[in-house]
């Protein structure tokens, strides 16, 4: 029987900062068991439990994609032990991780389909996700259009890929801050309300929102507004967890186990759990 | 085998007892070398968790010293502590835990000899008691 | 049906021994528990419900997940000999199926290996129930309202009962019978034996307080998810752990590590819906910050949740929370008020 | 009239006269021989309220737990001896406003400790309790038990020295000042005759059967920090399984932070569904505090708690010389 409590060994090859404060950490991860990781199959949207033995686990989102190759990507914002922890780690040193866990985001569905990304902060790495794996068979999809937005201009992750996919043609990326800072070009303003001007069409489009639970929940109304109905929209959700796989009971919403029911729900879903926003 | 030597972990107060070690060590006084030191602002920052903490991670003895009453350089740190320490030692005491594995002292930065003295007493003492076994943790 | 008498009874207990790691109700210092037994005079033959669940058997207060250090990670050698228990109620019998439809894989992909806890399978999956008939079911004990009784032997592996001088054995599923079909201490049951039991049981049943009627409970509950009787429900709960802990299926857990230098295991240990750590995020934000949310998740879990994930509910009505609340916030009377809600026309709808 | 009557009438009078926004006191409970905690919140209800021997709540527990729901509301509260003495604590600690409590104790004789009476039955089925001076009678369908009093009463309330509020607003009778008790050193000569590998022993034994419940903790008025000791996590002070010398260190230092705090209610050990006589260390410390520094939790409501208190010539002889 597998053992789904005992983590995959991995190694860190590479660590990037991603801001002044240094608090954003983005860490590849590579498997040291080539087996382990050919068994490994994800896809955008789904999270691991990451472990530093002796101080524990903490959930991140998957911030690669599938399409990119075997590294599995990381963006860690220090808060807690473990996360304090886990931004002591060096280049080579070894990690452990349990997943894949939870479901993804309906990439099948989006076949055909035009796709409305919007994120939050540093919540944006299992859109990255999403959007590496959308831009790698870009054929199969429609218009792409991703609203991003944060605090500041520091506080936007993967920078390098902000400015790749800027230039590219067969993308629309919106950038935004909360409030105006000198040399700054894209636009201001929290993200709903930019969702709001930008109206993005709806039809033929699947809308997928993540960040901070307070963006989310003034986003969703926006886009119902704007007509999209409840079953295209979707977002991913975040609660304390432990053991990922629906036992521990900690992460749930209402009668639905976020560490296997989700994170990734439809706001059709959503709308039948009493206590999701 | 080698024989058998006790631990002991000394908390010592940044202003008189550590100053008091450093004495001790700088005009090359003897004293046992049992002891693994942990240097804190003052006496009254010393939590009987830390003391029950050290003696759960195996340690045979905890020392704890500060500045002697009157001197604290935050004024009442230390008469604070010794309110605590009165309460703590006959508790632990009460339920079994061996009297002379926790000590506590007052050491001026002036006293390296009285340092030396009170060291190698409290090994003394936590020789005879031997091996702590009671309040270990087994991993 | 065999008749065991209680003569022999402590050859079986023995014998029972020889094959399984064998638990059975034990008093030490006026509290009761199971524990390992290797004879009948180890056991507390008359403890009706407990005071700490069998579900320690299963899913110990604490235990390791696997060892780490230098040499890597290692999990705990598994004890080759199976559990069994012997002196098991009906109602804890029901709750640990209850706890399998949990830990035994996911409802969602029962297939799915990675939904199958291991520690839980290893010891229930290969488990031997021996389960006690209630002649004398307590003042606190309400099982018939989640469809259970005295005498009911869902989950049982052979069903038992005291019938003063002997003890009546009914192998209930294919091992139970592998297990007692050919043993020496056992005799066939006869007419006036199995009258006899019934007469038990009708005396029993009738000793069961009424049912309530929860049919609708699930429904019943979502529908008044935000409506203010909660906070008057939890005001005087104290939010501590007492109820989970000696419940027979409350589950939730936390995972720690624990490290001495390089060494260390990562341990799972009880945890409790009524802490507020229990949600707290690294953030600070806390889904569940307040008494009212937690108190109201620990009944929507057991009554309404656990309805749509597992189609049952998460409680079998043994008691042991009504009797170790120390401030009497007595479920059955929480239920009963959240019941009848809105028939007492507080709220429209 | 009775005391209960009495409460009830102070309720009425407290409401009829606009002096409390809610009342705290008991009422009957769902189990023979218990009562629960009551919330009035509107004079009518003063009948639900009662006071007997099965009334051991500590209520005072509800101004000092995380919700803090009687923030900025007039309450009345009934109290025992060691429930006044709690209040007191709250108020000397700047939790609870004097002026906003309206203390009415109860004579208290001493309460009922359910446990007690479910191990002397054997878990079995008790459907009537009845009191009669010293004795107590239990009856079930099959049984009949007499007890001797002290045999069910609370572990608290047989060492008790304050068994009526020492700080009130209200009296129901006459409030008894300390009373004298042997008990107390009783209890602490049983453990001291013994040697210090025994008294650990015991200790090893009496702790092992703690699950981490933390039930005595979360029933203490005196317990209130924001975040306990147990459960920080950086860095984690103490582990969280069942091992003994874990359980040690937790019960330990939580005696030491409610060293001088402790006014010795017994809500722990009632509330303790392992059944630890956690009330020995209490007792210890108390005693030791009265010892050394003559002072007893809960009695002054003016200047700190003793702990944060000190005298410059204190006696200091358990420092090496």
């Amino acid at each position: 029987m597998d053992n789904s409590y005992v983590p995959i060994r991995m190694r860190v090859e590479k660590i990037a900062v991603e801001d002044p404060e240094r608090n954003l950490r983005t860490y590849d991860l590579a498997f040291e068991d080539e087996d382990a990781g050919k068994r490994f199959n994800y896809l955008p949207g789904q999270f691991c439990e990451m472990s530093i033995l002796g101080k524990g686990e903490s959930p991140f989102g998957i911030a690669s994609s599938p399409s990119e190759g075997d590294l599995l990507k990381f963006t860690v914002n220090r808060a807690g032990s473990v996360t304090g922890e886990i931004h002591y780690l060096r280049e080579g040193d070894a990690v452990g991780i349990r997943g894949p866990l939870g479901n993804w985001y309906p990439v099948e569905k989006l076949k055909g389909m035009n796709v409305l990304i919007i994120g939050g902060g540093f919540a944006f790495t299992t859109l990255r996700s999403l959007l590496v794996y959308l831009l790698g068979s870009r054929g199969d999809y429609g218009d792409i259009n991703v609203i991003y937005g944060a605090r500041n201009p520091d506080l936007f992750i993967y920078k390098n890929e902000i400015e790749e996919w800027r230039t590219r043609e067969d993308m629309e990326l919106h950038l935004t801050i909360d409030s105006p800072v000198d040399g700054w070009s894209g636009m201001t303003g929290f993200v709903p309300s930019v969702t709001g001007e930008l109206a993005p069409g709806q039809e033929n489009t699947m809308a997928i929102v993540c960040g901070p639970p307070i963006m989310i929940k003034f986003t969703l109304p926006v886009l119902t507004e704007l007509g999209f109905p409840d079953e295209r929209i979707y977002t991913s959700l975040e609660r304390r967890m432990k053991c990922g796989i629906g036992k521990c009971g900690r992460c749930n919403i209402g009668s639905r186990y976020v560490c296997i029911d989700g994170p990734v729900f439809s706001l059709a879903q959503l709308r039948n759990i009493p206590e999701a926003f | 085998m080698s024989e058998w030597q006790p631990r002991i972990l000394a908390i010592l107060c940044n202003w008189c007892s550590y100053a008091g070690a450093d004495l001790a060590g700088v005009s090359r006084i003897q004293y046992p070398p049992n002891i693994r030191v942990v240097r804190v602002p003052c006496s009254g920052r010393v939590d009987p968790l830390f003391i029950l903490k050290s003696l759960q991670a195996g340690f045979d003895g905890v020392l704890v010293s500060g500045c002697h009453p009157g001197d604290c350089h935050y004024i009442s740190g230390n008469y604070v502590a010794r309110r605590r320490f009165a309460i703590l030692k006959p508790l632990l005491e009460f339920v079994g835990i061996e009297p002379d594995r926790v000590q506590f002292s007052w050491i001026s930065a002036g006293e390296g000899e009285r340092f030396a003295t009170v060291v190698t007493k409290v090994v003394e003492d936590v020789r005879k008691l031997g091996p702590s076994k009671r309040i270990v943790k087994k991993a | 049906m065999y008749r065991l008498d209680k003569g022999r009874f402590d050859e079986f207990i023995r014998l029972l021994g020889r094959e399984y790691r064998t638990y059975a109700p034990v008093r030490t210092a006026g509290r009761t528990g199971f524990a390992i037994v290797d004879s009948a005079g180890m056991i507390d033959t008359d403890v009706l419900v407990t005071d700490m669940s069998p579900k320690e058997i299963f899913f110990p207060p604490s235990e390791t997940l696997f060892r780490y250090g230098r040499n890597g990670i290692k999990t705990d050698e598994v004890p080759e000999r199976p559990i069994a228990v012997w002196g098991i109620r009906s109602c804890d019998v029901r709750s640990l199926s209850m706890l399998d439809r949990v830990f035994g894989s996911a409802v969602q992909m029962p297939e799915d290996d990675r939904f199958k806890d291991p520690y839980w399978n290893h010891r229930y999956g290969s488990s031997l129930l021996f389960g006690s008939a209630c002649i004398d079911p307590s003042p606190t004990c309400f099982c018939n309202w989640f469809g259970g009784g005295p005498f009911n032997k869902d989950g049982m592996d052979v069903f038992t009962v005291d019938a003063g001088e002997y003890y009546l054995l009914e192998p209930v599923s294919g091992k139970g019978q592998e297990f007692i079909g050919g043993l020496a201490c056992l005799a066939p049951a006869g007419e006036s034996e199995l009258d006899l039991v019934s007469a038990i049981a009708a005396e029993a049943a009738s000793r069961m307080p009424e049912e309530e009627d929860l049919k609708e409970a699930g429904r019943k509950l979502s529908d008044i998810f935000d409506e203010p009787v909660w906070s008057e429900l939890s005001a005087k709960c104290v939010n501590c752990g007492a109820c989970t802990f000696c419940c027979p299926t409350c589950h939730c857990f936390d995972i720690q590590d624990e490290s001495q230098g390089s060494e260390g295991r990562r341990v799972r240990i009880w945890d409790s819906c009524m802490f507020p750590i229990f949600t707290r995020e690294a953030s600070g934000h806390n889904p569940r910050a307040l008494s009212k949310e937690r108190v109201r998740q620990r009944i929507m879990h057991k009554y309404s949740y656990s309805l749509e994930n597992y189609g049952e509910f998460l409680c079998t009505g043994c008691g042991r929370c009504v009797l170790v609340c120390p401030v009497n916030l007595d479920i059955r009377d929480v239920l009963r008020r959240l019941l009848h809600y809105r028939a007492e026309g507080k709220c429209n709808g | 009239m009775n005391v209960t009557a009495k409460l009830r009438e102070t309720i009425r009078e407290l409401f009829s006269a606009d002096k409390v926004d809610v009342f705290l006191a008991w009422e009957e409970g769902s189990l023979p021989m218990s009562s629960t905690p009551l919330f009035i919140t509107d004079g009518a209800q003063a009948d639900r309220a009662i006071f007997d021997p099965r009334c051991g709540n500590n209520l005072s527990v509800y101004f000092t737990k995380d919700s803090r729901q009687f923030r900025g509301k007039r309450v009345g509260i009934a109290v025992k001896g060691c429930d006044a003495r709690s209040l007191v604590l709250n108020i000397q600690e700047n939790q609870v406003l004097r002026d906003m409590v309206v203390i009415v104790g109860v004579p208290c004789n001493g309460v009922i400790d359910g446990k007690k009476i479910r191990r002397r039955t054997g878990g079995k089925q008790v459907t009537e309790v009845m009191e009669n001076g010293d004795s107590v009678t239990l009856k079930g369908p099959e049984f009949s038990i007499t007890l001797d009093r002290s045999e069910v009463l609370s572990s608290s309330c047989l060492r008790c020295v304050h068994p009526d509020a020492t700080e009130y607003d209200v009296f129901l009778g006459e409030a008894r000042a300390e009373v004298g008790n042997e008990n107390r050193r009783k209890a602490l000569d049983e453990v001291e005759a013994l040697s210090s590998a025994q008294r650990w022993e015991r200790t090893r034994k009496e702790y092992e059967k703690c699950i981490r419940c933390y039930a005595c903790r979360n029933v203490c008025p005196s317990c209130y920090c924001s975040e306990c000791f147990v459960d920080q996590n950086d860095p984690q002070w103490i582990g969280g399984t069942c091992d003994v010398t874990d359980t040690v260190i937790f019960h330990l230092i939580r005696n030491l932070h409610v060293a001088g705090r402790c006014v010795e209610c017994g809500a722990c050990a009632r509330a303790c569904p392992m059944d630890i006589d956690l009330l020995l260390l209490n007792l210890k410390t108390a005693e030791e505090i009265k010892k050394r520094f003559g002072d007893t939790a809960g009695i002054r409501i003016d200047g700190r708690p003793v702990m944060a208190e000190f005298r410059e010539d204190e006696k200091q002889e358990f420092i090496m010389g």
